[in-house]
């Protein structure tokens, strides 16, 4: 509780830095800053606890996705600096928007209430608007902009809808009431359609197929750093938030709906993968990858009961090695017009650190052995085999091996490709952000229990 | 209004609202005016937000009227962000035909 | 415990390798794996002596994974081929100037500390991460020290690290499955383990996807060739030398203890494939034009007949599979430099652009000739106790496998005849091809050496291998 | 003391091959030449002094060195076993490998790798004295391939002629094919009575009765293969008429009197097995009949004077496997010994001619020749008697004992190896009339330099004429020394011809038969001066055995041709088809990912309208299918 409190704060006073003309102090500012509500999530570890009626319910849940969601901003924030470097004016807005981005984010995993599962969601949502058409005079971006809005407040509207038939069926937007209700024998239908429907919402957030279209197209139009705020931060507290609703609210979970979810995971995995094949630019190639990370992480929606640890790390080894990707692409694609693979060639020469860095994002997302994402999906495998899904971890094997053909494309233009043009510079905020995020990778690859043995 | 609901049966409540909803839906889907968009995407949302007011009375229970005033609320903040976005557009491409918008594709 | 220095000091050797810049890496690799390859042999002294060299540590407890490393005799026989191959890979490499020469020297050294790892790991997934971890290396070696037309390369290598990671992914599935049966990883909880015949049959068909492709077994051989022609030659010795073997290593120490009722009661088609890989290798290097591609097929034909000695489950099929893998190990390697000493002079793998060596250099061509019959199994080379071994065990299967399978010795002559016959024979050469020099002689003699010694006198590896083999036999057998 | 003899008696060719290798070319080419002539040598006394000694005591020498291979039911010892056959072998191996030794020092001094020469003719007898002496199959398989090695290594001793060097290829196939019989057949003792050892194998033999019989025939039958392979017997003898590319004293040593009887004493060595197959000696002894036939009527038009030493060899060879087919290893062990003798005097003595012409071989550009060259003229003449069977050199004591077996075991066999003999008496002297006779028909420069060859190409071939002439004294007839000095060799004891009528009517006639082909060479040759024809001009049956029976062609249409064409088809077709497949998967999915892309085409309205349809779909899935 005490952390959205803080994260509020902190927005505010990010707003009022710019006004007392301490703009120099900005970011590392808001980064101390993030660190300490960092320190009072963690605090909160072991004290779960419900607030203001039970509006934001804290546990260890809610804490463990919230500290790597807060992680994660702090990337975000550091990559800013350099980012905004041309329009220092507006550096404060954008960095107040990503915090209060970040409090929707917390607020989507420790709602007690619909109501306020409903509003951080919109927090999350409009900032991403913002931030997507945020590059004022690029026609792309206020494209991508304008798509995102548009298909993100029909998305809202049918997760309104659901939330209304829950409501309905239930009289209540007390999770814990909800669930309670919900061992009654007698469940009106509306019940499940409202859950349904809310999951069908969350589908599109999370950007899983059919309702992953606008994910590409607004990636690319985005700038990079909202693609990468997208990418990282808002998939994976989707996917927090759509498990977090299903487990809190209790929903039975029947046969037909886990088909569902194995239909529409197999389909993202496959459609990602095969439509990042033949992809020149580099983030919409990530959209796809998004959109079959997406797929995976569906898999752990069919053993609820167990498998929030692996959610959690699975989710932090894609953010993870995503924010590498991202810190490098930001570096190499700085002043380019677009992100095509062309601006990498040679850069295994240029900026071996940096090429190995990507390299190792790539890999992990590939989930090849000792980073992060060969742990991942290892458990992620394991788990839904046991839950007796054999067929739809071959298909995510098979995927994974078409996977291996896009992200090494990438690796080949780096590695064998002559540079066209040199880079300048060694940005000391991003070969840091680099760095760090794909150590804490590799750190979670030799230790994944640190992560996975947080949520039993 | 309980008597209301139990002449009127909170089942065509919901059959109105499911009706606006589509008809919401319809508009998003047929109309290329953002501008007309963006109402068909109140539409739904109203639509819903009459529904929440419907249960509220069925189950004799506040909560549903308050979510309603967070949704419209809500609902306001995106049209804002929403129309910001279009104006941008339009000083950009001079239309603000959704149909035009089709530079990142792929 | 001590294994695990091993290991450590290969990847410190990686390390160190790649810190201490281009002009020293060579030496510093060398040392460090002269280093590895004493230490091994210290280790091979322990064992003998009765230490107990398996170490095992907690390292992840959900899903439950150990920090697992068995050192029996099989194992140390094919930890003491990587150590003792890699000084000399690296010592081939003296001769030639690579560009960025400490990254290809440092991933040797890593490459040389995932294969070692693999080799000893107890416990499934840590093998399984070893496995991984080794094809990366060689990935980025023949990428990008590799030779010929980029594109083409960049395609064939593509195809080896996508094709070996799918048939690997697949071994994963299998070893999660058998987590969830048995709890654990761990290779004596998994030998264990009692499956039905269906569930043998899955995850011996997963494991053969893995160790099919990377041996190769026909049909799943098409990477082969042209990756061993394309990579550098370094990075061909690797491949061929020691990484092949992993997949042989694998289905003894993996497949066969684990699913051994699928393995019997497949055994024909299994041998057969094996051996129909053996005589369509040799058929199809008979007509190669290219030194290395010739090579490559004759490694597909040699390992065939490895294959096909393990798959006939008895004692004599395993123990020559054993010996057979570190002959060939050593052969190969020495084959792959012969083709680079002649690359360094002529600048072609074209044997046909060769020809009428034998007159200027002499030594070099006695050393070619020595490896040839090597290859070819003539007795008294190391080979021929692994070749005779397996034709011995595919005897006691059939009759047919072996008189099949002893084609080779027929077709194997054949073709490395024939290519020492117009790479090295004939009217001699207008262009001038110099001696080979100290270092490329040095390796060379010791190759020879050392498929001659063993030859005559196998009995230290039988016997060290032996009662491990023996142990694997009883779980097959259980 | 034996083991070190022994050690002394393998090792010492070892050790003047490592001389040769290493120090050859820094000691000059008589000094290298000496000490491989000399290692041999040593081999040569030493095999005498244990000759001596087991003569005397009876009783084989076994020595067992070291574990060599352990396979499941058996071990295999590093051995030697040196009994009255290995020893026999082993004197004339290195009796007459020291006098080709000693020959070549003069036939290749103006070799520029005459120190490569002799490594490789002292590696050879290394393993041939490694074949003799192995105590197993094994380790008389290591000889067994080494000997073909060195074969191989001599005929393609002037690399720079590819000719050559594919007659040395060949060589070493066609060997390796008859291998593959060996290795199956040792598998099969191997695995029936769990040892390869020749003194437990026979133990075994004669007692076990468990093992099924088939099995024994096969085992028998693929040993046989191997012999055939090695021997140069039907149908694997087409390697040794190309193996002339050698130097001539290779041909010598290796084709005419050692390595090609490896085959003869293999068989002899596994007696036991053979004589328990009689179904397997009657296609030895048809089979060695057949390859006296055809092998000598090759040799009736060939006018390279090595090839119809060739042909002849692998004649002789044949009527050596028709006795064994019957039953008479003695007899076969005593012709190899008698054809040890005059073949390899042959052999050198068409060396001292070629070497005398410069390297001329044929036949056709020869001829007056004994006056210049008395010497050769003489021992090779003796030589040819001998061959033919003419009373009293060795050829007549150890053909007619073939024969002899052969008419008691079957009369066509006896047949067919008469007229063998008839027509080995004819080519003979054929040889001999064109060569020495008549007038020089070479070049004028050739004529000019014609000599009688230096004494270290003389005194070898005095040597072998001597023994040729008086070789045949070992075995004869009602003093067979021979018979007694191998009886206990064999389990079944060898029936001694009693001189009867019979017998002697067939010495006449087999003597006759050596004379009548010696006259017709005698009327057609030497009398009427006839030549053979060019080569353009041969026609009719003549031009079928000139061209030995198209056997070559055959082979080449059969085997060769046909590999080689599926290696280009596999190479050229299923390569790119399976490989084409893989890459097809991935292209397949390529194309996937290139028409997907056409979907997702910007328009939002398309999203929107795929997004109601998935809500559609998955509500309608849920509430209303049921």
């Amino acid at each position: 509780m005490n952390t959205l409190i803080a994260l509020v704060g902190l927005g505010v006073l990010c707003l009022l830095f710019e006004i007392i003309n301490l703009r120099k102090l900005l970011v590392p500012a808001t980064i101390l800053g993030l660190l300490g509500v960092l320190a009072l999530t963690v605090s909160e570890y072991n004290m779960p606890g419900s607030y203001y009626g039970n509006m934001i319910a804290v546990n260890a849940f809610s804490v463990s996705f919230s500290s790597l969601f807060i992680v994660l901003t702090i990337f975000l924030i550091a990559l800013s600096h350099n980012f905004y470097e041309s329009h220092q004016s507006k550096l404060s807005d954008f960095i107040a928007i990503k915090i209060f981005l970040l409090s929707g984010a917390v607020a989507m995993v420790s709602f007690g209430n619909l109501a306020m599962f409903f509003l951080g969601i919109e927090v999350l949502s409009i900032s991403l608007y913002i931030l997507a058409a945020s590059s004022r005079l690029n026609l792309k971006s206020n494209e991508a902009g304008m798509k995102y809005f548009l298909l993100g407040s029909f998305a809202s509207g049918i997760i309104l809808f659901g939330i209304c038939m829950i409501y309905g069926a239930m009289g209540t937007f007390d999770t814990t009431e909800i669930a309670e209700l919900s061992r009654s024998a007698e469940l009106p239908i509306w019940f499940p359609i409202g859950i349904a429907l809310v999951t069908i919402g969350m589908f599109f957030k999370i950007a899983a197929v059919p309702f992953h279209f606008w994910a590409p197209d607004v990636y690319e139009g985005s700038p990079a750093l909202t693609t990468a705020t997208m990418s990282t931060l808002a998939k994976v507290t989707a996917m927090a938030t759509l498990f977090k609703l299903l487990t809190a609210m209790n929903a039975e979970i029947s046969y037909q709906y886990q088909i569902v979810v194995v239909i529409v995971s197999m389909a993202s995995m496959t459609v990602g993968n095969i439509m990042a094949l033949k992809q020149a630019n580099v983030k919409r190639m990530l959209a796809f990858s998004g959109i079959s990370h997406a797929g995976y992480m569906l898999m752990t929606l069919l053993s609820t009961n167990n498998s929030a640890g692996n959610l959690l790390y699975y989710a932090a080894a894609y953010s993870l090695s995503g924010i590498a990707a991202f810190a490098v692409i930001l570096y190499v694609c700085k002043n380019r017009d677009n992100e095509d693979i062309v601006n990498f060639h040679g850069l295994g020469k240029t900026n071996p650190l940096l090429a190995a860095i990507l390299t190792g994002a790539l890999l992990s997302m590939a989930g090849i052995p000792i980073f992060a994402g060969f742990f991942a999906k290892l458990t992620l495998f394991s788990q839904t085999i046991q839950a007796g899904y054999l067929v739809l971890v071959i298909v995510a094997v098979v995927n994974s091996i078409i996977s291996v053909g896009y992200y090494f494309k990438l690796i080949l233009a780096m590695y064998t490709k002559e540079a066209d043009k040199a880079r300048t510079g060694t940005p000391v905020l991003i070969y840091g952000v680099a760095i760090v995020s794909i150590l804490l990778n590799l750190a979670l690859g030799l230790f994944p229990s640190l992560v996975m043995d947080l949520l039993g | 209004m309980n008597n209301i609901l139990n002449h009127i049966g909170i089942e065509n409540y919901i059959f109105l609202s499911v009706i606006l909803f589509c008809i919401g839906v319809f508009g998003v889907l047929y109309r290329r005016n953002a501008i007309i968009v963006f109402m068909s995407i109140e539409i739904m949302l109203n639509a819903v937000n009459l529904l929440f007011v419907a249960f509220s009375t069925y189950h004799q229970d506040a909560q549903g009227q308050v979510f309603v005033f967070f949704s419209m609320a809500v609902a306001a903040a995106e049209v804002a962000v929403g129309l910001a976005i279009l104006v941008s557009i339009f000083r950009n491409l001079g239309s603000i035909d959704i149909d035009n918008l089709k530079k990142l594709k792929g | 415990m001590d294994v695990i220095y091993l290991l450590v000091l290969l990847l410190v050797g990686a390390l160190a390798t790649y810190l201490s810049g281009d002009k020293l890496a060579s030496k510093v690799a060398l040392l460090f794996s002269l280093g590895a390859f004493g230490y091994s042999l210290y280790l091979l002294n322990l064992l003998e002596a009765g230490v107990n060299l398996d170490y095992t540590a907690a390292w992840i407890t959900k899903p439950n994974i150990a920090f697992a490393l068995k050192t029996d005799g099989l194992a140390m026989a094919m930890l003491l081929l990587t150590t003792a191959l890699t000084p000399m890979i690296v010592f081939s490499g003296f001769g030639n100037d690579y560009k960025n020469a400490r990254s290809i020297y440092a991933l040797i050294l890593f490459m040389s500390f995932a294969m070692a790892g693999t080799f000893l790991a107890a416990d499934g997934l840590l093998y399984y991460i070893f496995w991984e971890l080794a094809l990366i290396p060689i990935y980025f070696i023949a990428l990008l020290w590799g030779n010929g037309d980029a594109e083409e390369r960049k395609k064939a290598v593509l195809k080896f690290f996508i094709y070996t990671l799918g048939g690997s992914l697949f071994m994963l599935t299998g070893f999660v499955y058998l987590y969830l049966q048995a709890g654990s990883f761990l290779l004596t909880d998994l030998y264990q383990l009692r499956l039905s015949c269906a569930q043998q049959f899955w995850i011996f068909m997963a494991f053969f996807l893995a160790y099919a492709i990377k041996i190769p077994i026909i049909p799943f051989h098409t990477w082969q060739a042209k990756v061993y022609q394309k990579a550098p030659t370094v990075g061909t010795m690797l491949l061929s030398g020691i990484m092949l073997k992993m997949g042989l290593y694998s289905v003894l120490r993996w497949q066969l203890p684990i699913a051994p009722l699928a393995a019997k009661g497949h055994q024909y088609v299994l041998i057969g494939l094996s051996v129909a890989g053996v005589i369509y290798g040799s058929i199809v290097a008979l007509r190669q034009k290219d030194l290395k591609k010739l090579l490559a097929y004759s490694s597909l034909a040699h390992v065939g007949l490895i294959a096909a000695g393990a798959y006939t489950l008895t004692l004599d099929g395993l123990r020559g599979a054993v010996l057979q893998m570190i002959a060939h190990g050593f052969t190969v390697v020495g084959l792959f430099f012969v083709a680079e000493i002649i690359f360094r002079r002529y600048e072609t793998r074209l044997i046909a652009e060769m020809g009428g060596i034998r007159q200027q250099t002499p030594k070099f061509t006695s050393m070619f000739l020595l490896l040839v019959l090597a290859s070819v199994a003539l007795p008294s080379t190391f080979n021929f106790v692994g070749e005779f071994t397996v034709l011995y065990s595919l005897f006691q299967v059939n009759l047919g496998f072996a008189i099949l399978g002893g084609l080779t010795i027929i077709l194997g002559a054949y073709y490395m005849l024939k290519m020492f016959q117009h790479a090295m024979l004939g009217e001699v050469n207008a262009k001038p091809f110099a001696d080979v020099t100290f270092n490329e002689g040095l390796l060379l003699v010791l190759i020879v050496a050392v498929l001659f010694f063993f030859g005559l006198y196998s009995k230290p590896i039988t016997d060290l291998i032996s009662p491990s083999i023996e142990n694997i036999l009883i779980h097959i057998n259980r | 003391m034996d083991t070190t003899l022994a050690l002394v008696l393998v090792l010492a060719p070892f050790a003047g091959f490592l001389i040769n290798v290493f120090f050859g070319k820094t000691l000059g080419k008589s000094v290298s030449g000496t000490i491989g002539t000399l290692s041999v040598a040593v081999s040569f006394v030493v095999s005498l002094m244990l000759f001596m000694q087991v003569n005397a005591t009876k009783t084989p020498i076994q020595i067992a060195l070291f574990d060599w291979i352990q396979v499941g039911n058996f071990k295999v010892d590093f051995g030697f076993l040196l009994d009255q056959l290995s020893l026999l072998w082993l004197l004339f191996v290195t009796g007459i490998g020291s006098l080709i030794h000693l020959y070549s020092i003069s036939y290749m001094h103006d070799d520029e790798k005459m120190h490569t020469f002799f490594a490789y003719l002292n590696l050879f007898v290394f393993f041939m004295i490694t074949l003799v002496v192995g105590s197993n199959l094994l380790i008389m398989f290591i000889g067994w391939e080494g000997v073909g090695l060195c074969s191989y290594l001599l005929i393609g001793f002037w690399y720079k002629n590819q000719e050559y060097n594919d007659a040395a290829k060949k060589a070493f196939i066609m060997n390796r094919i008859g291998d593959l019989g060996l290795l199956i057949g040792i598998f099969i003792l191997g695995a029936a009575f769990s040892t390869v050892d020749f003194a437990t194998l026979k133990t075994a033999l004669e007692t076990s009765n468990s093992v099924n019989p088939n099995w024994i025939v096969l085992a028998a039958l693929a040993l046989f293969i191997g012999a055939c392979g090695k021997s140069a017997q039907i149908p694997l003898y087409t390697w040794l008429p190309d193996a002339m590319a050698g130097p001539t004293p290779v041909s010598a040593l290796i084709h005419a009197a050692t390595m090609v009887t490896a085959g003869i004493f293999m068989v002899t060595r596994m007696n036991f097995l053979f004589s328990l197959t009689p179904e397997v000696q009657t296609i030895i002894a048809v089979i060695g009949a057949a390859t006296a036939l055809v092998a000598a009527t090759i040799a009736l038009v060939q006018n390279d004077i090595k090839k119809v030493l060739a042909y002849s060899t692998v004649s002789q060879l044949g009527l050596m496997f028709l006795a064994l087919g019957c039953g008479a290893y003695q007899v076969a062990v005593f012709h190899v010994i008698t054809h040890a003798f005059f073949k390899a005097c042959l052999f050198l003595g068409s060396g001292s001619v070629i070497h005398a012409l410069h390297g001329e071989q044929d036949m056709r550009r020869m001829g007056g020749l004994k006056k210049v060259m008395p010497i050769t003229y003489i021992t090779m003449l003796i030589s040819s008697l001998a061959i033919s069977g003419i009373f009293p050199l060795a050829g007549f004591w150890s053909k007619d004992e073939i024969l002899m077996t052969a008419f008691h075991h079957n009369i066509a066999l006896w047949v067919i190896g008469s007229i063998a003999s008839i027509m080995t008496a004819f080519y003979m002297f054929r040889l001999m009339f064109l060569t020495f006779w008549k007038d020089f028909r070479g070049t004028e420069e050739q004529k000019h330099h014609l000599h009688e060859s230096p004494k270290l190409i003389t005194i070898p071939l005095i040597i072998l004429a001597i023994l040729a002439a008086i070789g045949g004294a070992i075995n004869l007839p009602g003093n067979a020394w021979l018979n007694h000095y191998l009886a206990p060799l064999f389990s079944v004891a060898h029936q001694e011809h009693v001189l009867g009528t019979t017998e002697y009517m067939l010495m006449g006639i087999a003597l006759a038969g050596g004379i009548i082909g010696i006259a017709i060479a005698y009327m057609k040759y030497a009398k009427q001066g006839q030549l053979p024809e060019e080569d353009a001009q041969i026609t009719g049956f003549s031009k079928v055995l000139y061209d030995k029976y198209y056997v070559d062609e055959v082979y080449e249409f059969l085997f060769v041709k046909p590999i080689n064409a599926l290696s280009r088809f596999f190479r050229d077709y299923i390569e790119t088809a399976v490989s084409g497949f893989v890459f097809g998967l991935g292209k397949a999915t390529m194309v996937l990912g290139a028409q997907g892309r056409k979907v997702q085409n910007g328009n939002i309205g398309l999203y929107l309208f795929f997004f109601v349809l998935g809500v559609i779909a998955i509500i309608s899935y849920l509430f209303l299918a049921q």
